[in-house]
């Protein structure tokens, strides 16, 4: 093992892998398909304001002032550092505060299939925590959610960004 | 590697979430490490011939399973030879931004609960009943002791 | 090379005198329609960008004007709320004038105290002793170069990071300051300067400096 | 060359961390006091700075320098904010702070679990690092000091 791109693909594997664990043992544990989405948006949340830290000094990005700016960054950077796929961006809104992020497959979905019944589960929704949680800590306060998932027999996955509003510095309580 | 960070912030928020409320604590990140166990040595022995022997398969564990996951192989193997195993991996990825001393030893159990059951999933996967538990002798190092059970 | 501008600070922090000498001006005017791609918000008695940058529109960029006449604040020339105008979309297209806003002479007075207080505080935090306060700010768009007096009165130079001769450019207005100053027997100290000769000599010291170029000979 | 001593502070103002190798003078104040007076004059600066500046600024704040020492600045788009003081021979170190808080902040904070990110830094390791990484700097030797 470990030989070049065999062991990429095995260590993104490793991920997809665990991810599909999670869910399994959350399914268990969680009477419903809400909970379950809200444990997963949670944890994805806990991992999106670590994650940013090692995104933005590997990648070196400085601040993002646009939403546009943005949209490329976590497309084509992000995405591409850490999946391994780059996303395409479309359905700007013409206040240019809503884009969707469209994936040929869902780059966490490789060997599951959705239990059936499980229909209102969002699979991938730390995905969604990990986004908000991200953008969070760069003062952008998004809202993301999937709109189309191939794993629910949509043609493409589509994930849809809205800007809710800038995150202002606060001076600590007690200063001038 | 970008990728393998991925892995390992999630092994993280595990530990933290599905340790940190329920009481069923260490049960459900074994569970999940079972099912990852299982479903990676499935993918990692499609072309490999089959095991000589029980070694064979532990021999497999330390380097190919090691490396997928952990980027690195088991340090050191040992075995009675009447089917216990002491693997030990003296940098242990899981470990090895915690301490390299006894802060935080008392929190490791919760790092090491998921490995323990990823090699109890890999070696049920190809046949072997176990037991595996794991101690830290002090960070980042950590020993897993398997016991196969005789079928 | 350029010398943006001169403060001159007395003793209590009071801005005694400012010059802007060379205020490079970045405004972009464009036609928008609705709805407005750029977030607004009020920031400082003015309508500023605080999110979305579009060709050379910037965050922190305020609205100059709209339809060709000047704002006034945050009020249009006729008196409505800027945002309230922008927010309706009757009024579009809209033509919008964007730029760096200048500093209105309060906020210069503002500016002047909080430099004031910030070279105090980093004498206070330093390291080593007998420390001064700041001497030199360093940005990645300008120097800021800080003389003061055994009195206490403080010269400030604001120029591009690559000016050289700053240091004697300061002792020159010293100079400058107390031939054309404090020697005019109408001039009170600590109060604003209003004399003319203090105003044309700075401003010729200034052209020279200039001159100098990155890192020609100090005049 | 020295390094005298090195604050971080997190998006809300809390000082992360506090380590110091060649200090002579105290503030005299308690350490709380520094942290808030530090962190409330680099707060003041940063927008100091971007008012006065003539035109758009993309760093912003670098550095400052009174006659005995100089006060370097980093900052994170994440709001981190890492302060390093040392004397005038040094010049510009942004790659070093980028470089503590890539290599020593994200590998030992950032991504350890135990960790929290907006309380004071316990690990041992962490400052250990930190520790050896700024006595292997070119310009810590206090040999000058």
């Amino acid at each position: 093992a470990g030989r070049g791109t065999e062991s990429k693909k095995m260590s993104s594997e490793l991920f997809t892998l665990t991810y599909g664990a999670l869910v399994t043992q959350l399914c268990k544990d969680y009477e419903n398909d809400e909970d379950v989405n809200k444990q997963l948006d949670k944890m994805g949340y806990n991992i999106g304001v670590r994650l940013i830290e090692d995104f933005l000094a590997r990648s070196n990005v400085g601040r993002c002032h646009d939403f546009r700016e943005t949209a490329d960054v976590i497309a084509k950077v992000a995405f591409k550092m850490y999946l391994g796929i780059t996303p395409s961006i479309t359905n700007w809104s013409p206040a240019g505060d809503e884009f969707s992020l469209i994936l040929e497959n869902n780059p966490l979905v490789d060997f599951v299939e959705l239990p059936d019944n499980h229909s209102s589960l969002i699979y991938s929704n730390l995905l969604c925590g990990v986004l908000r949680g991200a953008l969070e800590m760069v003062q952008m306060a998004v809202d993301v959610k999937f709109v189309q998932d191939t794993l629910k027999g949509d043609g493409v996955t589509e994930i849809r960004m809205k800007f809710v509003k800038r995150i202002e510095d606060n001076l600590p309580a007690g200063e001038e | 590697m970008a990728d393998s960070l991925l892995f390992q912030m999630l092994h993280m928020e595990m530990a933290h979430a599905l340790c940190g409320e329920q009481e069923k604590g260490l049960g459900a990140l074994e569970g999940v490490g079972f099912r990852v166990g299982q479903g990676l040595s499935e993918r990692l022995t499609k072309e490999t011939p089959s095991f000589k022997d029980e070694l064979d398969v532990l021999k497999f564990l330390c380097k190919d399973l090691w490396i997928t996951v952990f980027k690195k192989q088991v340090d050191n193997l040992r075995t009675n030879h009447q089917g216990t195993y002491m693997l030990q991996d003296n940098n242990f990825l899981l470990l090895s931004q915690l301490s390299n001393g006894k802060q935080y030893l008392e929190e490791a159990p919760k790092f090491l609960a998921f490995t323990c059951g990823l090699v109890k999933g890999a070696l049920s996967n190809l046949g072997f009943d176990s037991t595996v538990t794991a101690e830290v002798p002090g960070m980042p190092s950590s020993k897993f002791q398997v016991v196969i059970q005789k079928s | 090379m350029a010398i943006f501008s001169v403060y001159v600070v007395n003793k209590a922090g009071g801005l005694i005198y400012q010059l802007d000498h060379y205020a490079p001006r970045s405004e972009t005017e464009k036609t928008f329609s609705f709805p407005l791609d750029l977030v607004l918000k009020l920031h400082d008695e003015r309508v500023v960008v605080a999110f979305g940058q579009r060709d050379s529109i910037r965050v922190g960029h305020a609205v100059l004007s709209i339809n060709g006449i000047d704002v006034n604040g945050k009020y249009t020339a006729d008196g409505k709320e800027v945002l309230e105008y922008l927010g309706n979309p009757t009024n579009y297209p809209v033509s919008i004038r964007f730029g760096r806003p200048r500093l209105s002479s309060n906020e210069k007075l503002m500016l002047a105290s909080m430099f004031h207080s910030l070279f105090a505080i980093g004498s206070q935090l330093s390291p080593e002793l007998g420390s001064s306060g700041i001497e030199m700010l360093e940005t990645d768009t300008f120097k800021l170069h800080c003389f003061q007096t055994l009195t206490g009165i403080k010269f400030v130079v604001l120029a591009d990071p690559r000016q050289a001769g700053i240091e004697s450019l300061l002792r020159k207005i010293y100079e400058i300051y107390s031939d054309f100053a404090l020697k005019n027997p109408f001039y009170s100290l600590e109060m604003p300067i209003r004399c003319e000769l203090f105003d044309q000599n700075l401003k010729l010291a200034l052209e020279v400096a200039e001159k100098a170029g990155p890192f020609g000979p100090g005049s | 060359m020295t390094v005298h001593n090195l604050y971080l502070f997190d998006r809300n103002g809390v000082c992360l961390h506090y380590s110091e190798w060649h200090r002579k003078k105290q503030a005299g104040i308690s350490k709380e006091e520094e942290f808030k007076l530090m962190y409330g004059m680099l707060f003041s600066m940063r927008s100091f700075v971007g008012k006065m500046s003539p035109v758009d600024m993309k760093d912003g704040f670098l550095a400052f320098q009174t006659s005995k020492y100089k006060l370097h600045y980093y900052e994170t788009p994440s709001g981190l904010k890492v302060v390093m003081n040392t004397d005038l021979g040094v010049g510009n170190i942004r790659d070093v702070l980028h470089q503590i808080y890539s290599n020593i902040y994200v590998e030992f904070v950032v991504k350890n679990p135990l960790c929290s990110m907006s309380e004071p830094i316990q690990s041992e390791l962490f400052r250990a690092k930190l520790d050896g990484f700024i006595r292997g700097l070119p310009f810590f030797s206090a040999r000058a000091g």
